[in-house]
């Protein structure tokens, strides 16, 4: 795994600051830089990023084991990040270049990564929940014991797919964990608008599987809830759904101007976000303690420079092969 | 793997269910699910028995053919081989998400790093009473999706090799069978080497004309190709069998003996996938055809449930006779003055039922 | 409205024995016409009955107004009955003639009748529901005060678009009431072994709206459900879910042999059933009320008689109208 | 209603969304909803100020496309006239039970007592950059649904006159826009007369060679056009603009004129709508044909994401220029040998796209 990969957390094994502010802020500064280069033109297509989210994908990485599966959304940079998929194949996949990935036929929104065990991204609202069912049905037929992680965002719990596969997966108790990314809107729309219930984790007992809120801007509580969830999903205890409670710090996707979000709600989402929490716990450690973050900083920044930079030399996708991979 | 005998007279339904349990012993990866497949045997007993000889590997679902589809999906993914049943065709339709956006997409945008092993078996087709929401045949859309295999077998013998081919195949496969025909019998040979996917089949040759058609109404047009004999026509009659991989060269190949030639589907004429055969032969056959070509479908209304209104919008024998006589008697159509309101070929069909 | 309709029951008012007794009789008896004509072969197609589960629709009907809209499932035929669609109309539909309802279109799954408010059945499972939240929100626009009643099975629950349509009527509050005719069985599978929640009702917390579990044998406890839900409905309250609990009497469509159904079920339903049960009420109280019951047999069977004879003196649909009516 | 004003430049998403107004403006039966229609204006703006002007009657919605399409059904079928939309065409996928099953039955069903006067929004097609999940064109399966009405405007003109007179139509009708075609400008007259529903125009008179083609692609068409008559080919190109009701007469007329077919969109060739138009020519132009019929689409593959890929595999004035060149030269293909492999046409196309 590249050193952007996330370290697994053992039982009672305890994550430092710098651990957690590491892994959040490399997400960080790679969304950061999406944002440039996507100003910049470099980058086609729009990307969705996950600045303020990043705590809920280091968090539930780290209960993962490399057999289980992952699925995500277009908004899953964090999530491949946090799996362990080198920045300079994400880099290259969403520059539109011959990645290692999908070779740049998926982008940003939709990309996978077989060798990590990464179903990919969907750019279908919803649409990656039946697909990571099917991954928890396959552990329970090939008794590997793997478990089947999937993301969504508030909104998606909207959809008829995913109600179908939520209840698809209580049924055959099967290995699955559904994170809901509550960012509070969905799209340009706020969530709280197109649902009559709070919290959305109501939405377990339809289906009669634990459900439960937590805290999504701390990693160390969103790993406690998933890790909590992974050994029920192993011991043949079923699906669990954890909502995560985040905001976003950006627009739901490149050129979102926002105007929808009410004024003040993003200043005071900066206050409560997880890097600006970490520095504040490190500035009450004392001087020693922030100085080893602007290292991290410094560190995160030299290998997205890197990453990037390594990522600029893959050639393009060639014409010629447009119509490989359709069919076996 | 069962000895190759010698073949036996199945039921199309018997043979599906002799290509599951062929699937379940051959390969241990293989799943079944799907509405009622289990304990109750399949709601047209395409699995019978086949949960009480392999057990939790053929199972029971919600109604939720999204979530059948994907779990589907996702467990090919991750190794294991589903073979699921979408119990009508018509029902593909609070899916098609699952298999346009999600299943069909797997390998080509993983750049061949995923890849979905799985097999998806429905059923189409009119049947008397039935009404327009079990009655659809909508394989056009299945072969407008790149990344998807379709077969749709007309007899026992390929209800058997195409679906055991479709099995085998590491591609998602739609096979698409007919209702009405489950309970006809033909001979079929169980076991023996699994056929690659694809390839369209002449079912009785000829000279005079090309009659491309598939599922159900290759029988009619058999039956047509009959009665054109006993006219002094001979009518090859082609079984196109798969639209994915798509033989177009056994068509082409027809076409250039014949010069004439006539698509036959219960589908709705309009946008159905006899258009897609009459567009490649307008251009790959141009020079080799001497008349007009001629389609026969449902005309382009829902399918009625009451059998006198289906007998005017279900093709047969009759309407692919009337499209036989209309390519035979080519040259005269010059002097045909053209349709000024430009004629609705489902219109078309529906009066050539008449006939 | 034609001698099958159903009286309104208005605030307070008492349904008598007898007239619960007719209205159900006269639906158990239109559907035992119905086996016949299928085993005669007089009725092309298969036909679904609801033998048993009549007490639901007479019980609801009787708290709709003329101006409400009723959407149904293809186990439709005692909700068209308790809506008042006369039964010479629906023989003749069901009998694939050219009846005034949708002339031998639709048949026995998919009829409907504007005349009566009634939407239609609906031969795609859970497919109905969005549409019935549709004529919820015209009601909303048009002022109307209508309210929309939608009646579902027990396995509809899981179908995506059931979902998604409870969801949204919840979200505008519209005043639609689902009832969920939980028969045991979705087809040929016991809904216990699809779901992991008992009772069903339970997925109306889903969507923050009142879900409620009754006796769907007792159509005066059903008219009591329905007509509190009604009124909540009409006055902005928005939609309630209501499992209506029933026992199919006989197979799944025609020509299902049951054999799913363990021994001994069947038996003992027939003792839970709707008119067994007013004919044990009615013996309580002595002999008249019994003959009186016998009467409203031979009455019911005279009208069911009289329509069917009308329905076959009805044309077949004429093959040159095929094409009529497929756009304006 | 508005008064008739002279033309004005307007964009596309521009024409849109004044057309919603002034479904809003002189149906009083009219409500808008869809995802993010209402506070946010659209995730394009075609619905921006609407919220604004005319409130409640203009609202947001759950992320829920099956619950959207079918309660447009129901409160249509109840007396109001929703015109809803559908972010992306690519999304109508997990609601096309709504559409084929619910939607387009209602009136024949009904046998014509329960209407529904629906209009479905939405928009399709490739973008730089934009995944297989957002760059379908998938026109043809609506074209294949009877009981649909299929607009697919090419110009802001249009966006506006289609979009009118779908809104305006007693039955549910699908329009499809273009999402690349948003930002363009062109001559718009607000208010005026309803155009009936159908018609296709000629946008470019021409002897030689009759072009059909709908959407984005007919300005790639109009600039192929203009490229062959710069060496001296009188191409004749026709703005389909209706699936349905389909105005064939426009095309026959054309090509009796012009003796040869070319038809271009971006949808994958095999399957896609062209060969519906290529099937009808096949068999209604016959005699007309001087040359065998050309059809340009995307090859058979799911949309890819980066550019240098979707260059190969999008349609453009490049490839149809290669198509009419084939059909100029026709009696040269005479001597061309049959392709062994029954030519894939989505490859031809893609090779065309190097010409
Ligand atoms: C089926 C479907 N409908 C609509 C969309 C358009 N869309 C993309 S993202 C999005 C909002 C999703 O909100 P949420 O689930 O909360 O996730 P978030 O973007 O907030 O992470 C919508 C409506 C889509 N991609 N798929
Ligand atoms: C979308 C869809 N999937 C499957 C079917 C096939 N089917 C028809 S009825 C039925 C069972 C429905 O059970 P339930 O909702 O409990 O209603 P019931 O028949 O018991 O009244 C099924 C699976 C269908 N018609 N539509
Ligand atoms: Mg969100
Ligand atoms: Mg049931």
């Amino acid at each position: 795994m590249s050193r952007g990969a996330i370290r697994r957390r053992h039982p009672g094994a305890v994550v430092s600051l710098e651990e957690n502010y590491r892994a959040i802020a490399l997400i960080r500064a790679f969304e950061d830089r999406c944002s440039e280069l996507k100003a910049a033109g470099e980058i086609p297509g729009s990307i969705h990023l996950c600045n303020g989210q990043e705590a809920i994908p280091v968090g539930a990485c780290r209960a993962l084991e490399s057999r289980d599966a992952l699925t995500a959304t277009y908004r899953g940079h964090g999530w491949a990040i946090a799996r362990g998929i080198p920045l300079v194949d994400l880099f290259a996949e969403l520059l539109a270049r011959d990645s290692v990935l999908c070779g740049g036929r998926a982008g940003s929104p939709y990309f996978s990564s077989a060798a990590h065990g990464f179903l990919g991204e969907n750019s279908i609202v919803g649409g990656g929940v039946p697909m990571a069912a099917g991954a928890a049905l396959a552990s329970l037929h090939d008794g590997r014991g793997a478990v089947s992680l999937v993301s969504i965002g508030d909104g998606a719990l909207n959809q008829g797919a995913v109600h179908e596969a939520l209840n698809f997966a209580a049924v055959y108790s099967l290995p699955l964990v559904i994170v809901v990314e509550n960012n509070v809107y969905s799209e340009m729309t706020p969530i709280d608008a197109m649902v009559r219930i709070k919290p959305l984790s109501r939405r377990a007992d339809a289906y009669g599987i634990p459900g439960l809120t937590v805290d999504g801007n701390d990693a160390d509580t969103v790993t406690d809830a998933v890790g909590a969830a992974v050994v029920r999903a192993r011991q043949g205890g079923g699906p669990t759904l954890i909502e995560a409670l985040t905001e976003r710090l950006v627009g739901h996707y490149s050129g979102d101007l926002q105007h929808y979000r009410p004024a003040g709600e993003l200043a005071s989402a900066r206050e409560r976000e997880p890097l600006v929490r970490l520095r504040h716990a490190a500035v009450a450690r004392g001087q020693d303690s922030t100085y080893r973050l602007d290292e991290i900083d410094r560190e995160v920044a030299e290998l997205v420079d890197m990453s990037l930079a390594s990522a600029r030399t893959i050639s393009y996708p060639d014409a010629r092969t447009v119509a490989d991979h359709v069919y076996a | 793997m069962p000895e190759i005998a010698g073949p036996q007279e199945l039921r199309y339904i018997q043979a599906v269910n002799a290509a599951l349990r062929w699937a379940l012993e051959t390969h241990p990866e293989a799943l079944i699910f799907g509405e009622d497949v289990a304990l109750p045997g399949g709601p047209f007993g395409a699995t019978k028995g086949l949960h009480d000889a392999f057990g939790g590997r053929v199972f029971d679902t919600p109604i939720s053919e999204a979530a059948i589809i994907g779990a589907a999906l996702g467990a090919g993914m991750r190794g294991r081989r589903p073979i699921i049943e979408i119990m009508y065709g018509d029902f593909m339709a609070v899916a098609m998400d699952q298999i346009v956006n999600q299943v069909a997409n797997t390998r080509y945008v993983s750049r061949g790093t995923w890849s979905a092993p799985i097999t998806i078996r429905t059923q189409q087709g009119y049947s008397p009473g039935a009404c327009a929401q079990h009655s659809q045949s909508l394989e056009a859309w299945y072969g407008h999706i790149p990344g998807l295999r379709v077969g749709i077998p007309a007899s026992p013998r390929d209800a058997y090799e195409i679906l055991r081919s479709a099995i085998a195949s590491e591609d998602p496969t739609l096979v698409i069978e007919s209702r009405l025909l489950y309970p006809d019998t033909g001979p079929v040979t169980l076991g023996g080497p699994v056929e690659p996917i694809g390839g369209a089949r002449v079912v009785r040759p000829g000279s005079d004309v090309t009659l491309v058609s598939w599922s159900r109404l290759v029988t009619e047009s058999i039956r047509a190709a009959e009665a054109a004999a006993a006219e002094g026509h001979s009518v090859e009659v082609i079984d196109l069998r798969w639209l994915s991989p798509l033989d177009f060269a056994t068509v082409a190949e027809s076409v250039h003996r014949t010069g004439r030639l006539v698509i036959a589907h219960e589908a709705n004429l309009t946008g159905g996938f006899g258009a897609e055969i009459a567009a490649r032969a307008a251009r790959e056959c141009f020079w080799d055809l001497d008349a007009p070509i001629e389609r026969i479908g449902a005309p382009d209304i829902p399918i009625p449930a009451a059998p006198s209104l289906q007998a005017a919008a279900i093709p047969d024998a009759t309407s692919i006779l009337g499209a036989i006589g209309n390519v035979l008697d080519g040259p005269a159509r010059r002097d045909r003055p053209a349709s000024p309101a430009g004629p609705r070929l489902g219109q078309d069909a529906a009066r050539s039922l008449d006939a």
